[in-house]
């Protein structure tokens, strides 16, 4: 009874392409196979459109809009898979009531949920995920203790995006006494000799790769060109996708990224598309062979998010085309446990996560996983980020912000 | 001579052409040159007598000007359907008024460029280049220079030159007396007239220095707001009142002083 | 002292990546005055649909030659449906059109062939020279190397091609003046049609090059913002001039981030190479190689 | 005749100019007095246009100097001589394409306008008031000149006479003391010659503005100058009155052939 | 024959100087002043209001500023979204650091930041023409946009490096609705936009054209050409420096340095050489072209959902644009602008052919 719809602000074009087709093909893709497995959410359609954005953020702000109002109650929550269409629609959303969701990205300090209510950067914010790289490379020195003395080149995108993560490292260089080298790769990346020859010069353990785009590929065939050990190289989620490492060639092999969603067909949720979706010629990618590559999962957790926080919302307003607003309520009442990632066929896949008001990130794990010439494979269980570390810096951020917008944030106590 | 008995080279019937789909300019323009001759082309600033070569030689489309009415014929050929290039091909070259020399090339290199289509190779291109600079001397002092940087004059010997090197069966000259000394103009006529005498190269010349022109020209038309008004041989034209007096400056008898001529004069009897 | 070469020869060789872009506008300057926008927009089309061919399963040559047919054919549908209309046009009208049509190239090239990303191997790692590391400790890549050879041969047989023949000065006086060298019968249209082709052709070239280093994606458009500093400072006129441009360009900003940049916190390379060639063309405005520009009254 | 012919206005000095290798003036002297109409003629090349661009300052000589209104300089700038009165019409057309005919001859009033740029903008009380006072002395100029009805026609679209005319124009809206003009009659045919030396007799007739002129119509320079100054070769082989030049054995060799 | 001026006539000069001289214009121009002040706000939905008009009339500055310095002045520049970076920055630090600062006073400000920037990087357009000039622009280009991103304290050490406006009245009155955020923006534009024509046709307007169509002869009559192109640049970024504000202010509320890269830049080229270099009219219509028909071609490409694949509508709308702008251009290289124009001419003449 009824549609429950989705905008799609997506981007099939232009120099990040590669990463939207595949995200939002296995987005649009899951919502198919949930209505033709299932018939929708409940007996409610999941229904979208899909709205060009060039991941431009002025042309996302207009599908922002003239989205927001389609279906029976509106936008049930947006996912804009960009950093700055999250930011620039922040407070249009909080009027309108309607939640945006950034899975691995956008703004940090919105995982405190009594000042961003309508954020939710759900899994993992970006400095979560960099203190789980610190912990990763720990782990493979054998040990945390392990770190003192060592070099960590932080290889990061000239961008504000790629400076975000430095406050944390550097508190976690104090903290465990690693030398941390910040150097900077002018957008877009294509050409690093001088950086890469900066780190054969400084000769660090271990190189962290903040890539986006084309910088991610770039840097991998360079460190190549200067010797530099893959397997030392440990990229961010957005360096970690198929389209990242295949134009690097055969020189990839053994390079690490971190992932909130792992590569792989094997999933059973991924299968299960493959046989529903796929075989009833409705798929959405162009190209069926990239079903199961890491953007398409990503684009599979996505939907799967999305369609738990209905489902969620639904247990507490009943079985219709929900409003944004009830979507929220069921965004922040996520609990997907062990038994439930079962059910989804998504066990490794996702994390298991819980929302709250306080939380609107849930996790903070990720896996890494290692590209051996042809695939991904996951090297770790998931890991947890370093929540001592980075909640005071987050709520010290959200404060700062409540304050400058003269929010009063919300009593968690209060909420139900 | 008998020229008027030679067959059409050139026939152009009831044109009109407009730019920029709004100016109309040429309003129904018909003549016809013959094989062997010289027609001079005569009229005020902004007649259309340049508009007039350009849609023979269709470099018109370039300036976003159509030929809306009207054909034009080469050799019993349709000519709207040809290139510039195709037309030089077969002949047709036009010097364009205002010398649109290549500035950043020598003056050598203008008049080689001149030579594109000339296919006798290179030994006869370097002939024809020796008989230009017997014609210009002065080019052969400057052939190492920019043809930007040389003077006014240098640069229309340069613009004529470069249409000889062609070797053209018909040449579109387009004000080939403007900036140039007396006595150059006078070799230039004089050249004309050789080319004409001994290689039977057709001419169709527009021309301001109306007297020049009709002393060398066999026949004339006059173009008035984009009509002809008048035409006939060149020396009836000669002796035509009215031409005397609006073309030629002379009242009654002789050159009248420029420094005497009055405020208000007459206006032309065509245009009442 | 060791890394300073290291730096220095790196750069030179980057310099000289930057060149085979650089050329591609070069010769579309030279035969119509126009600043090429679509000129990066060529290098993914040329590449993408190089391996794309290749995907299919055909051989390497084969798909070498297929390819090229393709730019040549597209070097004629650009002077046919666009820039034959555009005769006599101001530079800027058809420095649009040239921006319509990177637009296109962009859509049609992932229309046809997909926004995946390719991996392009020629087969020539990106690997240090052996024998320069272990003796000399000097990291030097065979794959800029051969970057550097390919650029010299096409250089050099592109200088030969446009100054021993007729359509060399033709190309000149085109740019010149459209009209006047209609006038003289040069046909422009087969002046456009080779330049574009052969635009095509280098276009494909850097496209395999850049494609084997970046992969074939969406991104190898962007490799012309590297093109352009080197553009102006060789002059827009000058084959030449566009080599040497790369290895100033190439040199400058390498050594300059490495010893400049960390004074400064790094990540000059965008602004610099344009900083540099500002500074050149301040002592030689039309570039190093470039016409002087004529004015005069 | 309106006004006597003064004393001299400009005296430019043993001016030797070359360009590379080529030497387009060679120890040139020469005088122009107040009022009076100078005409220099020469064949092609000779060195009368670079003569006139050393004069406004548009090119630079080697050697030699200036004397304009009593100030002895070695060379002009040409914004100087602008601001001194010095006008002066291109041989290659040089008009703005971009304007209307009246735009183009505005321009030539830049210098004597004012207002700033900001009340402008406004388009307020000086600037208003201004604008339209100078509007007034381009259209008693665009009267003279017989140009009305074309006088918000862009310039690239008129035919070479009429440009011609414009290029008059606006060299005259700044009001000069001295007018360079180069070939101002090429392209025209006799009756539009008749106006033009109509329009040149004219100014300098009731303005006294000097007029120094290059042409190659020989009737029209024997008829319309007080003096003649003849180059060749960036040498100066004859100066002096028109009829004096005419009869020059070394002039008529050199430029004039036979005599007209 | 309803377009037509025959029978007006002009008794003073200054009638004849006004703006738009022909009635039919005035006309024509004050219908869309109504509609555009008060029909518009009255009536039109939020989404065409909020996320159509006022990014288009943001651009539309932008563009009116590059058409200064480019269409007029005839100086190239491929700089001109870094101008509107420095303006959106600076407003926000006036806005950040000077307490009480009024809202407009911190946009004019930043405007004239932004001039002075521009002037600063306009000093080489003496000495270097052309496409060569652009390099210089380029240069402003990058530096801005490194130096913007490099030093925290333009965006008050924000970690993602993304500033956000604060709340802004103007009068007293908060602008909060897409109403009134459109009226502010509305306001602006049409301020400056006069404020455009009114230089133009007066004498500094005239020395721009001047030295865009010959500098030497510009020279010759005594415009002073350095003076002239300083101006130019200054005045142009000022217009993309307040632009910068607005659309960081009014129409994001947020923004980064990226948001103003050379993509950017080259958007508002466009707009300028699509609408026709040199005049008011065409920064407006280029940038309606260049905003509104990827949009448009979007939307279009919705209602054919499902029966082709997304991925590839995408493309296509791509090659429809880049088709359109060439197609546009053959017709009329000089732009949109000069296609009205003659429009009118042909309406003007209308019924008779010529
Ligand atoms: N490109 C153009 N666009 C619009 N109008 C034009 C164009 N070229 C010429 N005209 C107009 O066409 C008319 C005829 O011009 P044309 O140049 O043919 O005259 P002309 O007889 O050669 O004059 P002149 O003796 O001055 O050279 C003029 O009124 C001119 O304004
Ligand atoms: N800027 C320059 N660079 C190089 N050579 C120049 C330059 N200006 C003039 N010349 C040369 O100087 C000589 C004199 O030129 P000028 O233009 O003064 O001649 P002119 O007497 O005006 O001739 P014309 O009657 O043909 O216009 C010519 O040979 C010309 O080529
Ligand atoms: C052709 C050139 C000699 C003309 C020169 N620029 C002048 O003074 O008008
Ligand atoms: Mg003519
Ligand atoms: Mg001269």
């Amino acid at each position: 009874a009824g549609e429950q719809f989705i905008p799609m602000p997506s981007y099939r074009i232009g120099p990040y392409a590669a990463g939207g087709t595949g995200v939002y093909g296995g987005f649009i893709d899951y919502l198919n196979y949930i209505n033709l497995k299932e018939g929708g959410v409940g007996g409610v359609k999941l229904t979208y459109e899909e709205c060009e954005t060039e991941y431009k953020v002025d042309r996302g702000v207009e599908c922002y809009d003239r989205l927001k109002g389609k279906g029976p109650t509106g936008a049930s929550m947006f996912n804009f898979l960009s950093t700055g269409i999250t930011y620039a629609v922040l407070e249009r959303a909080a009027q309108d009531k309607i939640p945006i969701v950034s899975i691995g990205y956008g703004r940090t300090d919105a995982s405190d949920g009594r000042v961003f209510p309508w954020v939710f950067p759900l899994l993992t914010n970006y400095w979560s995920q960099s203190t789980t790289k610190i912990k990763f490379i720990g782990q493979r020195e054998g040990g945390m203790d392990k770190l003192k003395g060592k070099k960590i080149a932080n290889l990061y995108h000239g961008s504000a995006y790629g400076k975000e993560t430095i406050p944390v490292l550097e508190a976690q260089a104090k903290k465990y006494g690693f030398e941390l080298i910040n150097i900077e790769v002018p957008a877009p990346g294509n050409e690093q000799q001088s950086q890469w020859l900066q780190i054969r010069q400084l000769k660090p353990d271990w190189v962290i790769l903040r890539g986006w785009g084309v910088m991610s590929a770039a840097a991998i065939k360079a460190a190549a060109k200067v010797g530099f050990p893959r397997d030392k190289m440990v990229g961010v989620w957005w360096a970690g996708a198929e389209d990242d490492v295949v134009p690097a060639g055969g020189v990839a092999k053994g390079y690490i990224a971190a992932a909130f969603a792992p590569s792989g067909a094997n999933y059973p949720v991924v299968q299960d598309i493959k046989r529903v979706v796929y075989e009833a010629g409705k798929g959405n990618m162009q190209d069926s062979n990239r079903v199961g590559h890491a953007n398409y999962n990503r684009g599979v957790v996505h939907g799967i998010l999305n369609v738990e926080a209905i489902r969620v919302a639904q247990t507490k307003f009943g079985k219709k085309p929900l409003t944004g607003e009830q979507v929220r309520w069921g965004l922040e009442h996520l609990k997907i446990d062990d038994k439930r990632l079962k059910e989804l066929g998504a066990v490794g896949l996702v994390p298991p996560l819980a929302t709250s008001c306080l939380d609107h990130e849930g996790a903070g794990m990720v896996r890494f996983q290692q590209w051996d010439g042809t695939r991904w494979i996951p090297i770790t269980d998931w890991i947890a980020s370093d929540k001592a570390l980075v909640r005071p810096m987050i709520e010290a951020s959200a404060a700062a912000y409540a304050k400058e917008k003269g929010i009063t944030p919300r009593d968690c106590s209060k909420e139900n | 001579m008998g020229i008027a008995e030679n067959p059409y080279l050139l026939s152009v019937n009831n044109i009109e052409v407009i730019y920029n789909h709004v100016i109309l300019v040429l309003k129904g323009v018909s003549f016809d040159v013959h094989e062997g001759s010289i027609v001079a082309l005569l009229g005020a600033n902004g007649a259309g007598k340049t508009t007039t070569l350009k849609a023979i030689s269709n470099l018109l489309k370039a300036e976003r000007g159509e030929v809306t009415k009207g054909s034009i014929e080469f050799k019993g050929e349709r000519v709207d359907v040809m290139t510039p290039a195709q037309l030089v091909g077969r002949g047709v070259i036009q010097v364009m008024e205002g010398r649109h020399c290549f500035p950043h090339l020598t003056v050598e290199e203008n008049l080689l460029t001149g030579a594109y289509t000339n296919k006798a190779g290179r030994a006869a291109i370097a002939q024809d280049l020796d008989k230009v600079y017997a014609y210009f001397p002065r080019l052969k002092e400057r052939r190492k220079s920019l043809a930007g940087y040389t003077s006014g004059g240098e640069q229309q010997m340069t613009a004529i030159g470069r249409a000889l090197m062609a070797r053209p069966r018909m040449i579109l000259l387009d004000e080939p007396s403007m900036g140039l000394a007396p006595q150059i103009v006078e070799e230039i006529f004089g050249i004309v007239k050789d080319l004409n005498q001994r290689e039977r190269v057709s001419f169709l010349l527009a021309e301001q220095n109306t007297m020049v022109a009709l002393r060398y020209a066999h026949y004339g038309y006059i173009l008035e707001n984009g009509r002809v008004v008048m035409d006939g041989d060149a020396a009836a034209l000669a002796a035509n009142e009215d031409v005397k007096e609006f073309y030629l400056g002379l009242a009654g008898e002789g050159r009248k002083s420029f420094k005497d001529v009055k405020h208000y004069r007459r206006r032309k009897r065509w245009l009442a | 002292m060791q890394f300073f070469f290291e730096v220095l020869i790196g750069g030179l060789l980057s310099g000289v990546m930057y060149s085979l872009v650089a050329i591609g506008f070069v010769l579309i300057y030279k035969a119509s005055g126009v600043f090429n926008f679509a000129q990066g927009a060529m290098v993914l089309f040329a590449a993408l649909t190089f391996v794309s061919i290749l995907a299919k399963g055909v051989p390497f040559w084969l798909a070498l030659l297929l390819t090229l047919a393709v730019m040549v054919m597209l070097g004629l549908a650009i002077e046919r449906v666009v820039l034959r209309k555009l005769v006599n046009q101001p530079p800027i009208s058809l420095f649009m059109a040239t921006i319509g049509l990177s637009f296109f190239l962009e859509g049609f090239g992932q229309a046809l062939w997909g926004t995946e990303v390719h991996g392009l191997d020629l087969g020539i790692t990106d690997e240090p020279v052996g024998w320069l590391l272990d003796d000399y400790n000097l990291s030097i890549s065979k794959f800029d190397l051969f970057a550097a050879g390919t650029a010299g041969v096409l250089v050099t047989a592109l200088a030969l091609f446009f100054n021993r023949t007729r359509i060399g000065r033709a190309l000149r006086a085109v740019a010149d003046d459209h009209q006047a060298a209609l006038s003289i019968g040069i046909p422009l249209q087969h002046v456009w049609a080779i330049v574009w082709s052969v635009a095509g052709l280098v276009a494909l070239v850097a496209g395999l090059l850049w494609g084997s280093r970046l992969g074939v994606q969406f991104a190898l458009t962007l490799v012309v913002l590297k093109a352009l500093p080197v553009l102006i400072l060789g002059g827009f006129e000058s084959i030449p001039g566009a080599i040497v441009g790369g290895l100033i360009v190439g040199a400058g900003e390498k050594l300059a981030e490495v010893y400049i940049g960390p004074f400064i916190g790094g990540g000059i390379e965008n602004w610099f190479p344009y900083v540099l060639a500002l500074a050149f063309l301040l002592v030689r405005p039309e570039g190093l190689f470039g016409e002087r520009h004529i004015e005069r009254v | 005749m309106g006004q006597a012919i003064g004393d001299v206005l400009l005296k430019v000095d043993n001016i030797s100019l070359s360009f590379g290798g080529v030497k387009a003036l060679t120890n040139i002297s020469l005088d122009v007095r107040a009022h009076e109409i100078l005409s220099i003629i020469g064949p092609n090349g000779a060195g009368k246009s670079s003569m006139l661009n050393v004069i406004n300052g548009v090119y630079h000589p080697q050697q030699g100097s200036i004397t304009y209104k009593g100030k002895t300089r070695a060379l002009m700038r040409p914004h100087e001589a602008a601001r001194q009165g010095i006008a002066r019409t291109f041989q290659n057309i040089a008009l703005f394409k971009g304007m209307s005919v009246l735009d183009n001859i505005m321009t030539g009033r830049n210098l004597k306008m004012r207002s700033s740029f900001l009340s402008q903008a406004l388009y307020w009380g000086s600037a208003q008031r201004e604008e339209i006072a100078h509007r007034l002395k381009v259209e008693e100029i665009i009267d003279f000149l017989e140009i009305q009805p074309i006088r918000k026609t862009p310039v690239g679209r008129l035919p070479y006479g009429l440009q011609k005319r414009v290029e008059l124009g606006r060299a005259l809206a700044a009001e000069p003391e001295m007018l360079l003009l180069d070939e101002p009659m090429a392209g025209m045919n006799v009756e539009e010659k008749q106006d033009m030396c109509r329009f040149i007799l004219d100014v300098n007739d009731e303005f006294g503005t000097t007029i120094v002129l290059i042409e190659h119509d020989m009737g029209v320079v024997m008829d319309i100058s007080h003096r003649v100054v003849v180059l060749d070769y960036g040498k100066k082989i004859g100066d002096g009155p028109p009829d004096k030049v005419r009869n020059d054995p070394a002039v008529i060799a050199a430029y004039l052939g036979t005599t007209h | 024959m309803i377009y037509r001026e025959a029978g007006q006539f002009k008794t003073s000069y200054q009638a004849d100087s006004a703006i738009f001289p022909i009635v039919q214009d005035r006309y024509a121009l004050w219908c869309v002043m109504l509609v555009a002040f008060i029909a518009v706000p009255l009536w039109a939905s939020e989404y065409l209001i909020g996320s159509i008009l006022i990014p288009f009339l943001i651009l539309s500055l932008a563009a009116l500023g590059l058409n200064i310095l480019t269409g007029y002045a005839g100086l190239l520049s491929l700089g001109s979204a870094a101008f509107m970076a420095v303006g959106a920055f600076a407003a926000y630090n006036f806005m950040l650091r000077v307490p009480g600062m009024p809202l407009l006073a911190a946009f004019m400000l930043a405007g004239l930041v932004a001039a002075l920037v521009g002037m600063v990087f306009g000093l080489p357009s003496l000495r270097i023409k052309g496409f060569y000039l652009a390099v210089a622009t380029l240069a402003a280009q990058f530096f801005i946009e490194w130096a913007l991103t490099k030093f925290g304290w333009f965006s008050n050490y924000s970690s993602s490096g993304v500033i956000s406006a604060p709340k802004m009245q103007v009068f007293g009155m908060p602008i909060e609705t897409p109403q009134m955020r459109y009226l502010l923006t509305l306001t602006v534009v049409v301020v400056l936009t006069v404020a455009a024509k009114n230089m133009i046709r007066a004498s500094t307007g005239r020395a721009w054209m001047a030295v865009r169509d010959m500098d030497v002869a510009a020279e010759v009559i005594g415009i002073p050409i350095l003076r002239t192109k300083l101006l130019a640049f200054a005045v142009s970024s000022f217009y993309c420096g307040v632009a910068g504000a607005l659309w960081a202010f009014v129409f994001l509320g947020t923004v980064e340095p990226q948001a103003f890269d050379l993509r950017r830049s080259f958007e508002i080229l466009f707009m300028i050489i699509i609408g026709g270099m040199g005049t008011v009219l065409g920064s407006f219509l280029g940038a309606a072209f260049i905003v509104l028909l990827p949009i448009l071609l979007n939307v279009m490409a919705g209602w054919l959902h499902g029966a082709v694949s997304s991925q590839l509508l995408s493309n296509i709308e791509y090659m429809v644009f880049g088709a359109l702008i060439m197609a546009f251009l053959i017709v009329e290289p000089l732009g949109l602008a000069q296609l009205w124009r003659i429009a009118k001419e042909k309406l003007r003449l209308w019924p008779f052919p010529h």
